[in-house]
């Protein structure tokens, strides 16, 4: 049941229809990504698509993902897997408590090139 | 001419050269940027996901403030680009959402995506034209083999930001051109730095950026220009190579000889 | 208080023989559904369609009206479906000019190659059909039963 | 007073399962004049027309009904039953109980009572039904075949054996279309031109066929049995019947620097050209946007040097006007343009070719004369990369095909053993999403690639090509072994997507042929009538109906030849009686139908009639000439006097169906 809600859930925000996909791979193929994920965007899409929504939220996968889009832009059945793996991070991240980065972590973290709008992205993509 | 200007938070603080010489040289072409008063930070990347309202609230803001004055949005960081841009499309587009934020701005007209959003490299060619500036340039950069880096923030989702061809795109070395110098053709010129994930785990963008720089240098480049401040900073820092990467807007500062 | 009864409108719908009449063929061949209310009349082209039809199918209770032909450029007969959209133009305005609301009556380009367009229009057809209720304006109590 | 008869099918249980038929057969049977009805389990089976037949004869039926499927299925069945009764065919109206009522609706009741009514509203057209009778036009005994491909060679030879005149149309300079350009042929292996050129030459020999190459279609008026056709031959700039074909002119051509298309842009040739040596005709043409003398009057060399004087600079366009009785379209395919598939860097680097460009790339006849180099450094090639479906198989939302393009997986097998077989020190990689090898022995020699030749299949997709240090870097995916791939490779063979010729969908217009979404030309009946179109007379060769390999090509335009053959052995044919027709007493000669008419069909003449004083008067009346009328209908909503009228679709048979549905 709880499975159930979270793939109504990334569905409902993604507005991605995974049963689009005919598993040709090419997401996987273009994304620069790749060998740091444990899933890879072709997958996301097929477990997303079998409810097996919980293994990929424990995934460190779904931070490793740039949301550089060129699995969006080069799907040739415009399935947008990165909108899905948004999607299963926020599942994460929107429990209370799940922040993937919390402030306290930051001034360890900055050098003082490092420019605003990495520190921003960051928090919009890591935590709510 | 005016337009509106946005110019973002990472252009107030580590990215200023990209600021400066953007007005001056923006000034010395003939269009005024005039500054959204109170614009808010667009929070750096576009909320992907469809019941994300409140975070989309800023860049509406901004969008609605050029919309009164009838002027178009210009901004020049990737970033602020790539968000306000989508943001537009999706006030142009889903009425879920456009109904949701225009029912929480409670504004007297409601938004509904009519301003015209460009970012700096786009108001050159569309409103000055790459010719223009050719005549304007003192200082000519003849010589000099420049790779640009589009990275991803410019060109995808292509048909949102509706920039280029995403996969083989032509404006920026149109203006490299247009500055007298020698654009460098590179495959990795679309693919990612790495991004924000330098924060958490520089080992990522470290990896991006040296095949970014590594592709560049191996196609004969000599300095690397971006509008990105975070593109910059992850190849400067991360790329492990000592090529120069200048802003665009460096790049043009020198040739209209406003350096 | 009385219940009403399901408004269950009367839908006429014009095919023609060539483009929307094979599509909606072509929808029943690959069992897409659509409301048993829409009844298909065929016709050679959508040119054949008198204004007179649709005002008589009113006329007789008809709750709306829909014409389908092949898309602008593909008709079988050339030029069929670009006289049939300047006298559909016409209908409209007089329709409106005699203060009939003007989603009672509508023209859609169906080819023979889209069955589910032509299932999805029937369902947007009768929907919005449904949702204005009976045709009481134009229907003459006299041709009925 | 009419004596209807009223026949349920069941369609086996296609209607049935959803229809209650006996319902539907008793409650028609109450309607006015219905003096018979039934219900049976196949209307259209011999058993059930012989039903119909006798209930004709013993009830005297002055029309029936029939409810059952689409017209568009078997009105023409029903017809002919009709008439085998000794009833006038078009005394036979059908209910569309099938398709549009027991397949789209569930519920049966809601399905029966739409039945009804259907029924009602047909026997209320019966009730109005006038016997038809169609007209004769003759039939011209001579073809047009549109292209010249292998589609179009085989159809115009087989048309010709059965001793009919055929033209062929062709836009290039010579026939062999595509075929001509291929290396060679799966699933045998044997040389493309060893098989097509022989073709071409009994083309060239047959008595019965003429060749317009480097023409077009210009208009095509008229309908089956006559077509009225404009060919447009192109001026070549050398006098076709002069020339000899000895090629004296294109060695000496100064300008050497034009694209060779033939070659797919890979070499050049001159500007006066021809195309290939087994060219047929095997004759010389000038390109003018690169012939000296044509641009700027100045050169001449090929005039001086042509021993036939054949060469003429102030050749002109020119049109040719011929009937016909049939028209077959064979335009053809062409692979996509990959301007949206820079992420495989087609654009950025000449080493990621097309596979047409690697079949020229392979040919013996072509640039590198057979040898496989790599266009950018003419090198040879050690690790090849295939990529399969670009563009096909896209979901439609973005720039490719939805449809697969059918004939990749074989060619791209091909390729991959014939260069494993002649170069065994090339590494190839094949990036598949499925092998889709249905046909005769086409598994077999995928798995012969595999196993026999080493090729490496992987299934996944390339999802970037970088041209990096002289090489093409491939990133990919391996979905079975769930692991991203980063090849080092030499050269990127792309398998383009093929869609129609963009000649076609101007030609469907002249033709008033239908076309689906992708251009390709629609089939009168996706199964029993698969080579002939929707417009009478028009039939449907190759690719442009749809992507094929060369076996199903052939046997497609052979069949597409049989069905040309049966109307041109026809000495007459029986036309459309369903025609628009004019009540002269009611016309006012206002001259409105005659500007709708897109046939022409209409004039007026002046007419004599007889005036209640006894007097004559002299009007103005419209005249419809039936074996022109296509029966549209545009004219009978344009009089305004309501005169004009359409047989078998009149006014009042329509509003007859409205006030039977709208009861």
């Amino acid at each position: 049941m709880e499975q159930n809600n979270f793939k109504e859930t990334v569905l409902r925000i993604s507005g991605v229809n995974p049963k689009k996909c005919m598993r040709c791979g090419k997401c996987s193929g273009a994304c620069p990504n790749y060998d740091e994920m444990e899933f890879h965007p072709h997958q996301f899409v097929s477990m997303v698509e079998n409810g097996e929504i919980e293994k990929l939220m424990t995934s460190p996968s779904v931070y490793k993902c740039l949301t550089c889009f060129a699995c969006v832009e080069r799907c040739p059945r415009q399935v947008e897997p990165a909108k899905l793996i948004e999607a299963v991070r926020l599942c994460v991240i929107r429990q209370a408590g799940q922040n993937h980065l919390k402030p306290d972590q930051i001034p360890e973290m900055l050098d003082e090139d490092l420019p605003q709008q990495a520190i921003v992205s960051a928090f919009r993509k890591f935590t709510k | 001419m005016t337009v509106s200007y946005y110019p973002g938070c990472t252009l107030k603080t580590k990215a200023k050269n990209l600021d400066l010489y953007a007005r001056k040289c923006a000034e010395a072409l003939g269009i005024a940027l005039e500054e959204i008063p109170e614009w808010q930070c667009c929070g750096g990347c576009y909320p992907v996901a469809k019941d994300e309202i409140a975070t989309k609230l800023s860049s509406v803001r901004a969008l609605a403030a050029a919309k009164e004055k009838g002027q178009t949005l210009v901004t020049v960081c990737s970033a602020c680009h790539n968000v306000i841009k989508r943001v537009n499309h999706d006030m142009q587009t889903d009425e879920e959402i456009r109904d949701k934020v225009n029912r929480y701005r409670a504004p007297d007209e409601p938004y509904e995506g009519e301003t015209n959003v460009l970012h700096y490299i786009e108001m050159l060619r569309d409103l000055v034209g790459f010719d223009k500036i050719k005549e304007k340039v003192v200082n000519p950069l003849a010589g000099k083999k420049i790779a640009a880096y589009y990275g991803c923030l410019l060109l995808r989702p292509g048909k949102v930001m509706a920039f280029d061809n995403p996969e083989n795109p032509s404006i920026l070395e149109d203006f490299i051109r247009a500055l007298g110098a020698e654009p460098v053709l590179y495959p990795a010129r679309n693919e990612c730095c790495g991004g924000y994930l330098t924060l958490e785990d520089p080992e990522i963008p470290k990896k991006r950026s040296e095949t970014v720089l590594q592709s560049a240098q191996n196609h004969g480049a000599e300095v690397v220009t971006t509008a990105c401040p975070l593109c910059l900073y992850n190849l400067q820092k991360n790329g492990g190579s000592e090529i120069p990467v200048v802003y665009i807007t460096e790049l043009l500062a020198e040739a209209l000889g406003l350096k | 208080m009385q219940v009403e009864k399901n408004f269950e409108p009367t839908v006429v719908a014009f095919c023609c023989n060539w483009c929307s009449y094979a599509g909606a063929d072509l929808s029943g061949n690959n069992r897409i559904q659509y409301p048993a209310n829409v009844k298909i009349i065929r016709i050679p082209c959508s040119c054949r369609l008198n204004p007179m039809f649709i005002l008589r199918a009113f006329q007789r209770g008809a709750d709306g009206v829909i014409l389908c032909g092949c898309h602008p450029g593909d008709c079988h007969y050339t030029s069929g479906n670009y006289f049939a959209r300047r006298r559909m133009t016409l209908l409209f305005s007089m329709l409106s000019f005699l203060g009939i609301e003007k989603e009672r009556c509508r023209v859609e380009w169906v080819s023979a190659a889209e069955g589910a367009k032509f299932a999805a229009t029937m369902n947007d057809f009768v929907a919005t059909i449904t949702r204005l209720g009976e045709n009481k304006k134009l229907e003459d109590l006299r041709c009925k039963k | 007073m009419q004596r209807i008869g009223v026949f349920v099918c069941w369609c086996g249980s296609n209607i049935a399962a959803t229809v209650d038929v006996k319902k539907v057969a008793e409650t028609l049977g109450k309607e006015p004049c219905v003096v018979y009805y039934e219900n049976y389990q196949y209307m259209c089976s011999e058993e059930g027309q012989n039903k119909i037949i006798n209930a004709i004869h013993e009830h005297k039926l002055s029309g029936i009904v029939i409810c059952s499927c689409s017209p568009r299925m078997h009105e023409a069945t029903f017809r002919r039953t009709a008439q085998k009764a000794g009833l006038n065919p078009y005394m036979v109206e059908i209910a569309n109980i099938r398709e549009q009522c027991s397949w789209i609706h569930k519920d049966m009741a809601t399905a029966t009572e739409k039945a009804i009514i259907l029924g009602r509203a047909a026997i209320a057209k019966v009730h109005l039904n006038t016997p038809l009778q169609a007209g004769e036009s003759p039939v011209v005994k001579r073809a047009l075949v549109i292209g010249g491909g292998i589609a179009g060679i085989q159809t115009a030879l087989d048309i010709a054996d059965a001793g009919f005149e055929v033209d062929i149309v062709e836009k290039k300079p010579t026939i062999g279309g595509k075929m001509s350009q291929i290396d060679k042929t799966f699933p045998t292996l044997d040389c493309s031109a060893c098989i097509l050129t022989p073709k071409m030459v009994d083309v060239a020999q047959n008595e019965k066929i003429h060749i317009y190459s480097y023409s077009e279609v210009a208009a095509v008026k008229g309908f089956v049995g006559n077509f009225d056709v404009t060919i447009k031959r192109k001026a070549r700039y050398v006098k076709e019947e002069l020339c000899t074909g000895c090629g004296a002119c294109t060695e000496k051509c100064p300008q050497k620097k034009v694209p060779n298309d033939f070659n797919l842009g890979l070499d050049n040739k001159h500007a006066i050209y021809i195309p290939f040596a087994q060219a047929v005709p095997k004759v010389a043409t000038i390109d003018p946007d690169y012939c000296m003398m044509l641009k700027t009057g100045k050169c001449g060399v090929c005039s001086k040097v042509c021993a036939a004087g054949a060469i003429d600079y102030k050749q002109q366009d020119e049109l040719v006007q011929q009937q016909y009785g049939a028209i077959v379209v064979a335009t053809g395919y062409n692979p996509i343009d990959l301007k949206n598939y820079d992420e495989f860097a087609y654009s950025q680097s000449p080493d990621v070719v097309t596979s047409l460009e690697f079949e020229r790339l392979t040919n013996a006849a072509g640039p590198t004369g057979g040898v496989l180099l790599r266009p950018s450094d003419r090198q040879h090639p050690h690790t090849i990369v295939f990529v399969q479906c670009v563009g096909s198989r896209e979901s439609g939302e973005g720039c490719g095909k939805t449809y697969c393009s059918k004939i990749c997986c074989m060619y791209t097998a091909k390729h991959a053993m014939l260069t494993r077989e002649k170069y065994p020190d090339t590494e190839v990689y094949v990036f598949y999403i499925d092998v889709r090898t249905p046909g005769k022995n086409f598994d077999e020699f995928y798995r012969r690639a595999v196993e026999e030749y080493g090729v490496h299949y992987i299934k996944g997709m390339v999802g970037k090509v970088s041209p990096e240090n002289g090489k093409l870097m491939v990133q990919a995916s391996d979905l079975l072994d769930n692991k991203q791939l980063k090849i080092e490779a030499d050269l990127v063979v792309l398998a383009a997507a093929i869609e129609p010729d963009p000649s076609a969908r101007p030609l469907a217009t002249m033709l008033t042929t239908q076309m689906d979404t992708n251009d390709f030309f629609t089939e009168a009946h996706p199964k029993l009538r698969p080579v002939e179109s929707a417009t009478a007379g028009i039939f449907l060769s190759g690719c442009c109906q749809g992507p094929k390999d060369i076996p199903e090509t052939v046997s497609q335009a052979s069949a597409c030849a049989a069905k040309v053959i049966g109307l041109l052995a026809k000495d007459k044919l029986l036309g459309n009686p369903c025609v628009a027709e004019s009540n002269e007493l009611m016309c006012n000669g206002c001259s409105s139908c005659e500007k709708v008419c897109p046939y022409g069909a209409i004039s007026y003449v002046d007419k004599e009639f007889k005036m209640p004083n006894r007097t004559i008067a002299v009007r103005r009346v419209a005249n419809v000439n039936p074996a022109v009328c296509q029966g549209c209908g545009a004219c009978t909503v344009a009089c305004p006097s309501g005169a004009m009228d359409l047989k078998g679709f009149s006014n009042s048979q329509i509003m007859a169906e409205v006030d039977a549905i709208c009861k």
